[in-house]
């Protein structure tokens, strides 16, 4: 009998190499310290609260798309890290939040990351429940309701986080006219062109992921942007060998076994 | 109490991802795929449960604004006008009753479909005001898209033929491996992601680190 | 406040002009040249090879707002597979599919008997309809290895055991031929299901945001062509003879790009014209 | 007057007050914008209390009792609506999500890593005109400079790599302003539809007079909103 399933010893070994360094490089993070790269729409966050603290206006955060029965969650659980830090900036700063929602599995989660962001920065009362908000699960009337949010809370920052499909144009080039200051992206490339000139900081692709991580700061999340990067330097290893094998005639693919 | 709360759920967690990702790398005894088709069954009617939350959300929300008479309230008495009668008539003559049906193809779906045709004219005015060569990467941008447009567009192609020479390779070679080496990043975290939530560093339902590690 | 105004009456204009580039082609037909891609041309070379009186799978996912963008490719394909006495079997994998195939059925019925005066189309003959099917890739690779299993009635209620059309077909194997009519998302599992294990030939019909993942798997020879948005359908219009909608919306399409192309331009002639001047913008 | 026929005129007038956004958001927008969500959110709960019926409950009484943990798992999701209990939804997230995690694992280290890297590989195996070898080498590049780009910790990215990583963004910018042309003429098609429904020659008459009442009113009430 076959230990394996055809052609999937490999990947097995990739996900299992992965965990591993998860797991060692969270270690290692705990006794060592890993720097960071800057990254620019960690900071825009904080500064869009700022900017809301100082004129007084609600911020509107949303967790993109990606419902968490979906294959790609992963996406948004990045997304739900960034909600609980900037949560808890807004309550720290008395910034009125704004979560409104399209996914029906997500918006429980994230009454209670708020929730629990108002209760750590001591002010438990101020949480308004009705604040996060579930609007629709239809891509297009949550467009719509969320413009509507824009020009009648006379909001003052838009962080759109998670994965952004169509809508993203309406509701990105909204927040831009409306002169809302606005951080986001999203982790697929088909809608991040219209991020670029609509946001203030665009969050390109896997920097989604990294945002996640860096709001976090604890000795997992450097780890797992460790972990991460020894992986893509293997890929690109992975990539170069594969040249050299094919420069000499033995396919990359044979040897991967798929 | 704060096991059943936060232990238990993140080890639940564990054991299906264990599960179902044992069975697409190990050929698995026949009893375990059948409990992992069980387990995608068990979703789809968990998933289902939580859009009649996600609808009593809504229901909530609305029915609060008409009770505190806040700001717009006769429209939220319109909003839950259709909202029970869709699912009165629903209720009464299944999904696929004439009303029911009348609902969705003459509100839902030219309303919903209206919505995204809105975007069309957005393209025209965000190409007017946003896409501007402020750097050398918009440029970049806005050159592969220009091209990209004329080249969809016919009159493009009398404009200038060379068109369809071009942008061909565009989309095959450049395009392409950008695209690439993106999708591999996202690929990597996406499986990190779930590796985390394997080993219980990835906080699910509480912020990362509030509950030290273990929190699910 | 001034320059508000001037920026929300701007915008306006621009919406206004819009407009009416977008509605005049619909109302009054004009001439654009329509270049032939190669993807239009390998679907009408490939739907005019089928053999006459082959089996034919057609799987619907078009609906909604795509609708107005694919009908017209929809139809003529099931049109012309008519005319060279093809037997289609209709089916769905979203739900939403469903209530579209009924007015795929219906129009090309029409478009056929009045290019075929004399000719009729009838059920159980020429096609039968199967509905919804759950499962998605799964879903579709059970329907290929048991297809009277997993659909034991038609739309109709009708055993499909019954089915005159259906007697010799049962798996992939028995159907040469795959239209497959997708909307939104890609869907390669059909080629995965379809194409790589039954060895058939496939087409597909889709919106043209979906070049780059046809583009992949039209070089590989996977899938023999395409129809590629309103204007893929006016170009196979165009090639089999079957004048229609879609030129129109092709013709308004092409004015509508022009403008955004003039948009691009004149945004970034003032946005430069501004920076040399000193300003901000 | 049929059913069919006032759907057709119900769906037009929808479709103009939806479209009176671009002028600026008004009562009737919002009239469309509220019915709009509300047969939505109806429409949702129809379809998916069907499907608990038919598939959870009656497979319970139809040889699948298992089913029932399911139920009761959906069930507890309601608990949210309480601050006390909202942990016991815990459960029935946890199985949806592992769920989702685990497929997502299965599927992208074959199709998004793997098989990514093969095909940027393999080109190599016969490279025969000047112009192959271009591509190839220009795909190579660009994939593993876009992959360097995407480094974030400083061990993995020393400062040496500044070019590298310029290149990698640069190329982004290629595939996104592709991307830009292919979704904006979508959209654009996407508009176009909705005209050519309200142009259809059956209610064409209908859609003039319609648009001219909703555009007057919407005038009149941003001309009255301006005075106040």
């Amino acid at each position: 009998m076959e230990i394996f399933n055809e052609g999937r010893a490999l990947a097995f070994l990739f996900v299992i190499t992965l965990t591993a360094l998860l797991y060692y490089l969270t270690e290692y993070a705990k006794k060592n310290d890993v720097p960071l790269r800057q990254l620019a729409s960690f900071e825009a966050i904080s500064e869009g609260v700022g900017r809301c603290a100082e004129l007084g206006r609600p911020l509107v955060i949303h967790c993109g798309q990606r419902n968490l029965d979906h294959p790609e969650v992963a996406v948004t659980l990045s997304a739900l890290e960034i909600l609980s830090y900037t949560a808890k900036l807004c309550a720290e700063t008395g910034v009125r939040i704004i979560v409104p929602t399209m996914l029906h599995t997500a918006y429980p989660v994230q009454v209670e990351r708020v929730r629990e962001a108002y209760m750590e920065a001591g002010v438990p009362d101020a949480f308004n429940e009705n604040d996060v908000r579930f609007l629709s699960p239809h891509h297009q009337v949550y467009a719509t309701a969320v413009m509507s949010i824009f020009e009648r809370e006379n909001v003052g920052a838009n962080i759109m986080v998670g994965r952004w499909s169509g809508i993203s144009m309406a509701v990105a080039e909204t927040s831009a006219r409306l002169g809302i200051f606005g951080v986001g992206g999203t982790d697929q490339p088909d809608n991040m062109p219209f991020f670029i000139p609509t946001m203030d900081y665009a969050i390109i692709g896997e920097e989604m992921y990294a945002l996640g991580a860096y709001v976090g700061k604890e000795p997992r999340d450097i780890g797992n942007i460790f972990a991460k990067d020894v992986m893509k330097l293997l890929v690109i290893g992975g990539i170069l060998l594969g040249v050299v094998l094919a420069l000499a005639g033995i396919p990359l693919s044979n040897l991967m076994g798929i | 109490m704060s096991v059943w709360q936060n232990k238990v759920p993140g080890y639940l967690i564990s054991a299906i991802i264990l599960i179902l990702v044992a069975e697409f790398f190990f050929p698995v005894p026949e009893v375990v795929q059948s409990i992992n088709s069980e387990l995608q069954t068990f979703t789809a009617i968990c998933a289902a449960f939580a859009m009649l939350l996600g609808s009593a959300n809504i229901m909530k929300v609305y029915g609060s604004r008409v009770i505190k008479r806040s700001s717009n309230w006769e429209y939220a008495v319109l909003l839950l006008t259709f909202l029970f009668t869709t699912i009165g008539f629903g209720l009464l003559e299944g999904t696929g009753g004439i009303y029911f049906k009348w609902l969705y193809n003459n509100v839902q779906v030219p309303a919903a479909a209206t919505v995204y045709a809105i975007i069309g004219f957005y393209v025209v005015f965000a190409a007017y005001r946003a896409f501007r060569a402020r750097t050398l990467e918009a440029s970049i941008l806005l050159v592969a898209g220009f091209l990209t447009l004329m080249w969809g567009s016919s009159i493009g192609h009398v404009i200038w033929p060379g068109i369809g020479q071009v942008v061909p390779w565009i989309v095959d070679v450049p395009n392409t491996a950008g695209f690439r080496g993106y999708k591999i990043a996202v690929a990597i975290a996406t499986v990190a992601v779930g590796s985390a939530l394997f080993l219980h560093k990835q906080a699910l339902f509480q912020k990362a680190g509030s509950s030290g590690e273990g929190a699910a | 406040m001034t320059f508000d105004f001037q920026k929300i009456d701007r915008r306006r204009l621009l919406y206004v002009i819009q407009l009416i580039v977008m509605a005049v082609p619909l109302i009054y037909p004009i001439a654009i040249p329509l270049p032939i891609d190669k993807y239009s041309r390998g679907y009408h070379e490939a739907i005019e090879a089928v053999p006459d009186s082959t089996v034919v799978g057609y799987c619907n996912f078009i609906s909604g707002g795509q609708w107005p963008l694919l009908e017209s490719g929809a139809k003529r394909t099931a049109v012309r597979l008519w005319e060279k006495d093809c037997k289609i079997i209709f089916f769905a994998f979203a739900d939403v599919g469903v209530p579209f195939i009924d007015l795929i059925i219906e129009d090309a019925i029409q478009i056929y008997e009045a290019r075929n005066p004399g000719e009729t189309i009838e059920y159980d003959v020429d096609y039968v309809r199967l509905g919804y099917i759950a499962g998605l890739e799964t879903g579709f690779a059970e329907f290929l290895r048991d297809m009277k299993g997993l659909v034991p009635n038609d739309y109709f209620g009708t055993p499909t055991t019954s089915l005159n059309m259906l007697e010799n077909v049962n798996t992939g194997n028995d159907i040469p031929f795959m239209v497959w009519a997708e909307s939104g998302t890609p869907a390669p599992y059909g080629i995965r299901q379809y194409q790589e294990t039954y060895g058939g030939t496939m087409v597909e019909i889709v919106v043209g945001m979906l070049l780059p993942t046809i583009s992949v798997y039209f070089e590989t020879g996977q899938v023999a062509g395409a129809i590629l948005g309103s204007a893929g359908c006016a170009q196979y219009e165009y090639l089999a003879g079957m004048p229609g909608p879609a030129l129109r919306l092709v013709n308004a399409l092409s004015l509508t790009t022009l403008m955004v192309l003039i948009a691009l331009i004149v945004g970034n002639i003032e946005y430069l014209y501004g920076v040399l001047k000193g300003g901000k913008e | 007057m049929d059913l069919a026929f006032t759907g057709q005129l119900v769906g037009a007038f929808l479709m103009i007050c939806v479209f009176s956004l671009l002028y600026k958001e008004n009562p009737l927008s919002r009239v469309a914008e509220h019915a709009l969500i509300g047969v939505a959110a109806g429409y949702t709960f129809v379809t998916n209390f069907w499907f608990i019926i038919n598939t959870g409950v009656n497979g319970v009484f139809n040889g699948n009792p298992q089913y029932i943990i399911a139920l009761v798992l959906g069930a507890l999701l309601f608990t949210n609506l309480s601050k006390r209990w909202s942990w016991l939804s815990r459960y029935g997230l946890a199985l949806v999500t592992g769920t989702g995690v685990a497929l997502a694992i299965s599927r992208v280290v074959l199709t998004d890593i793997f098989n990514q890297m093969v095909v940027v590989a393999e080109p190599f195996l016969s490279l025969s005109s000047p112009v192959e070898i271009f591509n190839s080498v220009l795909m190579l590049a660009i994939t593993v400079s876009v992959l360097s780009y995407f480094l974030f910790t400083t061990k993995a990215r020393p400062k040496q790599m500044g070019p590298i990583n310029k290149f990698g963004r640069y190329a982004m910018m290629v595939s996104f302003g592709v991307a830009y042309g292919t979704t904006s003429t979508y959209r654009i098609n996407m508009a176009i539809g909705r005209l050519d429904a309200l142009l259809n020659p059956s209610i064409r008459s209908y859609s003039y007079v319609m648009t001219a009442v909703v555009l007057a009113a919407v005038i009149y009430w941003d001309l009255r909103l301006r005075k106040k």
